[in-house]
């Protein structure tokens, strides 16, 4: 019972990371960033491949989180002029480009095979392989990036975001970078993703590419617009709500064939009912544009 | 009327958590010694699901005999791990082990979910039997995992002895690469047959979304094989390759190294162009009593003429994990030895179930052929 | 390569293309006039698909008039997209970006409605005797395979002169082109997005049906169809239905050469790499006007 | 200060700048005056770096800056207002005014390192601000909440407080009330005693010939007019190009 709720726990920690990043990104710097699985997908490959290779899970835990960065540098670069739904076209097209090279690329990335044996990440020695202990390994990551987020967001520089996602125009023509703001907001995001996706790897210990594919972005967009744009607290709550909420179906007596469905038709539902009613979700400050 | 709206929200969250906690609390039933839980890691929803039907069916059969001939209630918890996604399986693994606290899981559709559920079960030591993973590295997943399917090696290597001895001389394949086991067939099937001095005169692929084939015919076509390799997992794609190679003309022996196209749905829907496609199916166990009684009361229950895939794996692997149950004094270290105790004993209807020390069974290898609308043994 | 192979791959490949069209006029003919991604469109057409499954298979009514009552479903059902979803965050002036994401959870809910009303099982509208097809100088092409390329050929020609000569549709150019002087000159615009999507969704119909028989239906049919006709329509040029039909054609013809040379696993590699290049570097697409991709 | 010369730019087949000259010295308020449609806006789109030109040069302090990206424009010292509002919508008033003061703001590890904290010079430079717009009270306000005049004002302000040597504003009072129109000219008339320089479009006449000491007249994309406001009054040119229309 308990050791369930910690499984449970230990997944609204990953989704955390992932919604709040992909908050950073949509919410508070109106990038409307649809590739963000693109970066999990990354990170859990990478920790996975170089943990396989006897390299310590601290270095596959931040390589992940930098060479997705670095994945979102050479997105930021080319899709940095295109806005709205042109934008979320593109990094949809990123997430199947990531999908497809994972599935093909069968020397490295096993293809369909997938990576399975991926171990249980120790630190200096202590071993994170029983689930509390990977609870306190997620719980302390996803605590640290909701207080990186708030750092930037609350930060001088977290305006110049908000700004940019208000007014671009206006941001530039007051002497911003809005260039080079718009990518260290990606990298950060892609960053964050990829380290969410070495959790992922690492706790699962079987990754393969249908694990990422592109319809993977709809929960967490979910969590992010259900929760409200420009809104951590509202993210949050939304994350748990959207973890625990299709447990129960689990339990009441629906016959388990539809559970799926259900839980899909319970997250569509919730979405449009909220764009149609509560733009600006549960507490958020501002609406998708 | 700000502050009544996040009252509402409070409210809501709530309702929301306390609906959660109750439904989690009054599911914790207390289990009695006559009750055997079984989880069953079934594939319900997604593209998959058709091909893995027969599990949950043949558990169920399993269950309905089980309570006629032992003193013993089955409490079965079946759950959709939602086309091989693994997540999932890592959710109702947990769930099993620390809610249900099932005494063993049935299970594990796609290779790779048992793969992931492996650790699991070797940590929560709780015996898992699979009654349909089939790639070769399930062998080694561990002490806890056990299968009543075949393990892929041999029956690939037979199936391209038997193209090689049908007198064919050079083989085309066409593999699904977005399903493990299929790549491991197709290159093993392939690398046997060369060893046998067979010509592999072309290799193409295809993925599970895949519904037009048209030029992957054309390239092997041109590479003008006698006989085809076809290594896919959707009975769905069986019915359009062979659709598309009846139209292009392609009139070549089809064999394929896997049990996919034992699917009623081919019969009915693809009944023309299937015909005279090889395939293999593991297992030759003898037309017991038990067997035809069993066929008999599928075609009652679910009206079709032929029991689909797994069912039988399934069911046995309802048997032998009862059985052990039954025989051990119900800790879980002692469920996992007697399981190779009571599998030397055991009658399986799907062949031969003795489990080897890797948890593995070893049935024979037998060809089927599709032939005017009947699945018939070659 | 001999002549009759590259013959063959174009056949495949315009058989392609021309199933592509089918998906992707629709999909621009709704985007030229409301200017939003409407990401349902896949999903309208597989429920149409299973529609004609249900009405042929399971209950047995004749196949033309089964056709009939799926084509008026089709157009219903994005009808009613348009009602209760669109139009309603279209009055509360949504951006683009909203209606996409509604579009996408209005896609999965469908989806999962399909597999919960149809299950996940294969079906196949069984109505042509399969048989070899026509040669052509080596080529191999099906009667129905012929059908299709007329069929998205006969749209191409039907949505020309619609657009060009009936009122409706220069009704549907004037919205498309500047909504607020149509507004002005007496055309309602609301009313031209809901025609828009009663006749956008009737081609999905039709789509549905030819889809339908050429291939299985699968409940997740809708969104790789969905992909494959924005894909197609963003490189014709968004928002431009003949450029949506070349680039379905195009899209179809490369894919087919390209897997000719590379492993065919590449496929939807190829497609998604050209969707990527052209959103990146050519976002108006090879016939689309520049627009707000780039501001 | 500012030189532009030759400049052309051209909309599909529309002319809308063409063969532009004029320059502006420093310390003066120049007026740009001219029908609808004159090239107004496409002049200060073009400085600004919103737009890029056909042809022709802009130079500004000696460099060419006629192809510099619009924050490379403010950052050699030109601030702009626009015509259309551009206030950060979901940012308070004070946050508004709180980032055109430097650049500081952009530099990413500075900020999560607490390197760039608002010190007191920031906030003082800002509530000064504030009391000058008497705006005080509004400080904690979301952009979005103010009305029109008020964001007039505000965006005024934001736009003296981004560090400049050169002022553009278009259309600072159009559209607002005659109280607030005062209250805008006083603060222009202020600048104009500190010696800044300013290059104002403007519709309103009498506003303008009380506040330049120089006037451009645009007329199809090219200056038609130039001279003092007494002057430009008189001119038949200019007379013709209004009435024409």
């Amino acid at each position: 019972m308990e050791a369930y709720f910690i499984h449970l726990i230990i997944l609204i920690g990953i989704y955390l990371i992932l919604a709040m990043s992909l908050q950073l990104s949509i919410g508070y710097t109106g990038l409307m960033n649809f590739g963000h699985i693109a970066f999990y997908s990354i990170g859990a490959y990478v920790s996975a491949l170089f943990t396989l290779n006897d390299i310590p899970f601290v270095v596959a835990f931040i390589s992940a989180g930098i060479i997705a960065g670095l994945f979102g540098l050479l997105l930021s670069i080319p899709t940095n002029k295109l806005k709205g739904d042109y934008l979320a076209l593109a990094t949809i097209a990123f997430t199947f480009v990531v999908y497809v090279v994972s599935l093909n690329w069968v020397s490295l990335t096993r293809g369909p095979l997938g990576l399975p044996g991926i171990p249980k990440p120790s630190i200096l020695g202590l071993s994170f392989s029983s689930n509390i202990m990977f609870l306190i390994l997620v719980a302390i990551v996803a605590i640290v990036v909701y207080f990186f987020i708030r750092r930037i967001i609350d930060s001088p520089f977290g305006k110049v975001l908000e700004a940019t996602r208000d007014n671009e125009l206006a941001t530039r023509v007051l002497g911003k970078n809005t260039f080079k703001i718009k990518s260290v907001s990606l990298v950060i995001s892609a960053f964050l993703a990829g380290i969410a996706g070495s959790l992922y790897a690492h706790y699962i210990t079987y990754i393969d590419p249908s694990s990422f594919s592109m319809m993977q972005i709809a929960p967490i967009l979910c969590m992010v617009i259900i929760g409200g744009l420009a809104s951590l607290k509202g993210t949050i709550i939304a994350t748990i709500i959207l973890v625990l909420l299709p447990e129960p179906l689990r339990f009441i007596g629906f016959s388990s064939s539809i559970v799926g469905p259900m839980r899909q038709i319970i997250y569509a539902l919730i979405l449009l009912v909220i764009l149609l009613y509560k733009p600006k979700g549960f507490f958020g400050k501002v609406e998708l544009e | 009327m700000k502050k009544q709206n996040k009252i509402y929200w409070i409210v809501g969250v709530v309702v929301v958590i306390l609906i959660i906690i109750l439904s989690f609390i009054t599911n914790r039933k207390e289990s009695s010694s006559e009750v055997v839980k079984i989880g069953v890691l079934g594939d319900l929803t997604g593209d998959l699901s058709s091909l893995f039907r027969g599990v949950p069916r043949g558990v169920d059969m399993a269950k309905l005999d089980i309570e006629k001939e032992k003193d013993v209630k089955l409490q079965i918890f079946l759950e959709d791990q939602e086309s091989c996604n693994p997540q999932n399986t890592i959710s109702l693994m947990n769930k099993f082990i620390n809610i249900d606290k099932v005494d063993f899981v049935v299970g594990g559709s796609c290779s790779g979910t048992t793969l992931v559920a492996a650790p699991l079960a070797n940590e929560g030591k709780l015996p898992i039997i699979s009654p349909v993973s089939s790639v070769p590295n399930i062998t080694e997943a561990g002490g806890y995992v056990f299968r009543t399917y075949i393990s892929d090696s041999e029956r690939t290597e037979k199936s391209a002895e038997l193209a090689y001895s049908l007198g064919f001389r050079r083989m085309a394949v066409l593999k699904d690469i977005s399903a493990e086991t299929e790549v491991s067939s197709s290159s093993g099937g392939r690398k046997r047959f060369e060893e046998l001095g067979g010509v592999v005169v072309s290799d193409e692929s295809l993925t599970i979304n895949d519904k037009d084939f048209k030029t992957q015919l054309s390239k092997i076509k041109l590479s003008k094989p006698d006989v085809l390799f076809l290594c896919v997992i959707s009975p769905g794609q069986i019915s359009i390759i062979t659709k598309q190679m009846k139209e292009l003309g392609l009139d070549i022996q089809i064999i394929m190294p896997n049990e996919i196209a034992q699917n009623n749905e081919l019969l009915v829907e693809a009944k023309e162009y299937v015909d005279g496609l090889i395939y293999t199916l593991p297992g030759d166990a003898p037309l017991s009593d038990k067997l035809i009684q069993l066929k008999d009361y599928y075609k009652l229950i679910y009206n079709e003429e032929a029991i689909p895939i797994y069912t039988l794996e399934a069911y046995d692997a309802v048997w032998l994990g009862t059985l052990a149950v039954l025989k051990s004094d119900r800790t879980k270290e002692s469920i996992k030895d007697s399981l190779y105790q009571v599998s030397q004993d055991y009658k399986g209807v799907s062949g031969d179930v003795e489990f080897d020390e890797n948890g593995d069974v070893h049935k024979s290898v037998v060809f089927y052929q599709i032939k005017d609308g009947k699945f018939i043994r070659y | 390569m001999s002549l009759s192979i590259i013959l063959q791959l174009l056949v495949n490949g315009l058989v392609a293309g021309a199933i592509y069209s089918l998906v992707s006029s629709g999909f621009s003919l709704i985007y030229s006039v409301n200017k939003f991604v409407h990401f349902a469109h896949g999903a309208v057409i597989a429920f149409s698909a299973y529609v004609l499954y249900y009405l042929f298979s399971t209950l047995g009514i004749s196949f033309w008039f089964a056709v009939v009552l799926s084509l008026i479903f089709s157009a219903l059902l994005g009808y009613a997209t348009n009602e209760l979803i669109y139009k309603q965050l279209r009055k509360r002036k949504s951006s683009p970006v909203i209606l996409l994401v509604s579009g996408l959870g209005f896609l999965i809910f469908l989806e999962s409605l399909i597999l919960i009303f149809f299950g996940a099982d294969v079906k196949v509208i069984n109505l042509i005797k399969v048989t070899k097809g026509l040669e052509f100088m080596g080529a191999i092409i099906t009667p129905l395979q012929i059908v299709i390329i007329l069929v998205s050929i006969a749209l191409l020609i039907f949505l020309f002169i619609f657009m060009k000569k009936f009122k409706l549709g220069k009704a549907m150019r004037a919205v498309s082109d500047n909504k607020e002087v149509a507004e002005i000159v007496g055309i309602s615009s609301e009313k031209i997005y809901s025609w828009s999507f009663i006749i956008g969704s009737a081609i999905a119909g039709i789509a549905a049906v030819l889809i339908g028989l050429e291939q299985n239906l699968e409940p997740t049919m809708g969104t790789n169809l969905m992909i494959k006709g924005m894909t197609a329509s963003i490189i014709g040029g968004i928002g431009s239905v003949p450029g949506a039909i070349l680039g379905s054609f195009l899209l179809g013809i490369l894919e087919n050469f390209g897997i000719w040379f590379l492993p065919s696993g590449y496929k939807d590699a190829i497609v998604f790499t050209l969707l990527f290049i052209f959103l990146l570097f050519r976002p108006q697409g090879l016939l689309g006007i520049k627009r707000r991709a780039e501001k | 200060m500012l030189k532009i010369k030759n400049l052309t730019k051209n909309f599909g087949g529309v002319k809308a700048v063409k063969s532009c000259d004029f320059d502006i010295k420093e310390n003066t308020i120049t007026a740009l005056i001219g029908p609808n449609g004159s090239g107004k806006s496409t002049i200060f789109n073009l400085i600004s770096g919103v737009l890029v030109p056909d042809s022709g040069k802009i130079i500004f302090d000696g460099v060419d800056i006629s192809c510099f990206s619009p924050e490379n424009i403010s950052n050699v010292g030109i601030s702009r207002l626009f015509q259309k509002s551009q206030l950060f919508d979901n940012l308070t008033v004070r946050e508004n005014l709180l980032l055109s003061l430097d650049n500081e703001d952009t530099k990413f590890w500075k900020n999560i390192f607490g390197r760039n904290k608002i010190n007191k010079k920031k906030e003082d430079l800002v509530s000064e601000m504030l009391t000058s717009i008497e705006m005080n009270y509004f400080a904690s306000r979301l952009g979005r909440e103010l009305s029109f005049g008020q964001k007039r004002l505000v965006e005024i302000a934001r736009t003296i407080l981004n560090p400049h040597k050169f002022l553009i504003l278009d259309e600072p009072v159009a559209g607002v009330n005659p109280k607030l129109r005062r209250k805008i000219s006083d603060i222009l008339i202020d600048l104009k005693k500190k010696g800044e320089t300013i290059l104002i479009v403007e519709h309103d006449m009498n506003f303008i010939f009380k506040l330049a000491d120089d006037v451009i007249v645009l007329d199809e994309g090219a200056v038609i007019a130039r001279g003092s406001p007494e002057k430009i009054k008189e001119s038949k040119k200019v007379l013709e190009a209004y009435l024409g229309n």
